[in-house]
């Protein structure tokens, strides 16, 4: 089966984890991924700024290496990520914003993303609601 | 359809809304703070308990033992999951819904 | 083609009811059929009268508005939030479709997909 | 002290916390999202009418109304505040709590 | 020197928890006189027997037992929170002492300040 | 009298209007701010890569606006922000991060500013809670 996948907490809340974990038993389950897509709060996600103590578990890398590792199409909300300051290089070029906090393998895209993954889907589940 | 429940029943109205739309054959799993309905003498508890025998109640495994919910607690009518079964559920039912 | 509902839980003033909204609108701009159903604290995103500006805030008002633009026709309501807000169905500024518990269960198995925000 | 509410009473379990602890001569104001506990025909207001007639309520004038609700419809037991009042009740109580 | 009461009211697995044991043990640190109460969903971080590290969390228990090292010895549990989930003392990890309703009122005019967390 | 004022809830909650309307009335009303203190979801104020759309307010260059223009101390909690993503030149640099997305007026400091602040402060008021 396909499964579109969106998170909407940020990555201080359980549900980043909980996502990864669903999303990883999807693949090692024989389904595929159409597209993972981050909203909301979950944006903060694709930033490469983040410097969690080394005893605590950093989500946002764990998630970067799943997703590299997989070559997943994973979109961030352009408009969520704007607002909460989460911007690729081309996005702060545009924006004129001093620098680029994402990269990839996030991309930055509309909403349409989210649609178009649950459409194309045979199941769609949210988490961090 | 299966309904995915992550907040604890007591702090948000939630938990409440997810049981008063609950249908015939659907299922509930209880996720993350979600797991704390399963705490013994509540009324959260009692209120799963009242659901038709047709719904099908399910809590993710680790989420129960890393708050610290004993197993012994876990009423019969409940399956504990892992995340390998959480994805099969989803498969099983026509549709997901998080609370 | 799969329909959507969009279950819009927040009150007006949080990010979240905005951001529902946008995916409802971007679902109907993409073609999809789609209905929006207001519960819990969401049903007060559709109270008449309030000015956002004055909390600096852009009106939601008008997103609600322009739902119907976009032929986002199937608009629900939880008569049970209303209920327990004190509201009535002619205090809110769109024709939301007040729906009971039973309905809302067949509201849900209706749609091909449903997303909570 | 001032108790200072700013989540609707519905939805979370802050409203009952802050006003099982609540003690007399106290003062309750509503900003953001708490002045919902002003709509009438709820159990929210009824609770707030039942609070001792030593404590003081009030309601921040502009999250009032950037909320549709119906000026008429506030009780007048409750006093509506602008920042600057805000400010001054904060100076008058002898500490501040946010619920 | 001013005391404080820092109220923590959210379970263990969400940030919020974690950020109001810091500000506790920071006031500690400055020799501030700091009590803590858990209150609503707070009670549950005193649950025994939490294994955060299955949800890849560092344990919230090791710091919440570090409060005595800090000599944070004034910690309150909310028992109407504690029965509304079930709960009874014995099955806390700390000897936190249970207040009703006008017990919490007392502690709360007694603290010079109280952060709700 | 002199307040210490707190803000836990991030850009995009109404407390993070609140907080800056409550702020000006105290200086408005001839009282002190001893400090401001930015904590949990609050920090990502500090970021300088937000971008609002043209109609919405940008709350956070309101903030920055009103912290210069009054002179305030405004103090970051540093392990809040680094967890965010949250990080000025000299953090950027210990923690060998690609760029910075703060740095004046916020000032990246440890949780006990906001108890020093408490502590010299006659009312201690804390938003989104």
């Amino acid at each position: 089966m396909k499964f579109a996948i969106a998170l909407l907490a940020g990555p201080q809340d359980p549900a980043a984890r909980s996502a990864l974990n669903f999303a990883q038993a999807v693949l090692d389950g024989g389904h595929q991924i159409n597209r993972l897509f981050f909203y909301r709060d979950a944006v903060h996600l694709a930033s490469n700024l983040a410097v969690y103590p080394q005893d605590e578990s950093d989500v946002a890398n764990d998630w970067r290496d799943f997703i590299t590792a997989n070559k997943l199409d994973a979109v961030v909300c352009i408009a969520a990520a704007l607002r909460r300051g989460v911007l690729n290089e081309a996005e702060a070029y545009r924006w004129e914003r001093p620098g680029a906090n994402s990269g990839k393998p996030w991309e930055l895209s509309g909403l349409g993303q989210w649609v178009d993954a649950m459409q194309t889907a045979d199941r769609a589940v949210t988490f961090g609601t | 359809m299966l309904h995915i429940l992550r907040h604890t029943p007591q702090d948000t109205s939630r938990f409440a809304s997810s049981l008063r739309v609950m249908g015939p054959k659907q299922g509930l799993l209880l996720i993350e703070d979600g797991v704390y309905a399963l705490l013994p003498r509540t009324t959260a508890l009692s209120a799963l308990q009242l659901l038709p025998a047709s719904v099908r109640l399910y809590a993710l495994e680790t989420d129960v033992i890393a708050r610290g919910l004993a197993m012994d607690d876990v009423p019969k009518r409940v399956t504990l999951v892992d995340y390998p079964t959480f994805v099969q559920l989803c498969t099983q039912y026509d549709k997901v819904l998080s609370w | 083609m799969s329909s959507l509902l969009v279950i819009s839980r927040h009150p007006p003033a949080a990010p979240a009811a905005r951001e529902a909204l946008d995916l409802a609108l971007a679902a109907a701009a993409f073609g999809v059929p789609v209905g929006m159903l207001f519960l819990d604290a969401g049903v007060l995103q559709l109270l008449k009268g309030q000015e956002a500006a004055l909390i600096k805030q852009k009106s939601l008002t008008a997103n609600l508005q322009a739902l119907s633009m976009f032929d986002v026709e199937d608009l629900f309501v939880c008569q049970h939030s209303l209920s327990e807000r004190g509201l009535t169905p002619n205090q809110l500024l769109l024709p939301a479709k007040p729906v009971e518990g039973s309905e809302i269960a067949s509201l849900l198995e209706h749609y091909d997909q449903v997303v909570t925000l």
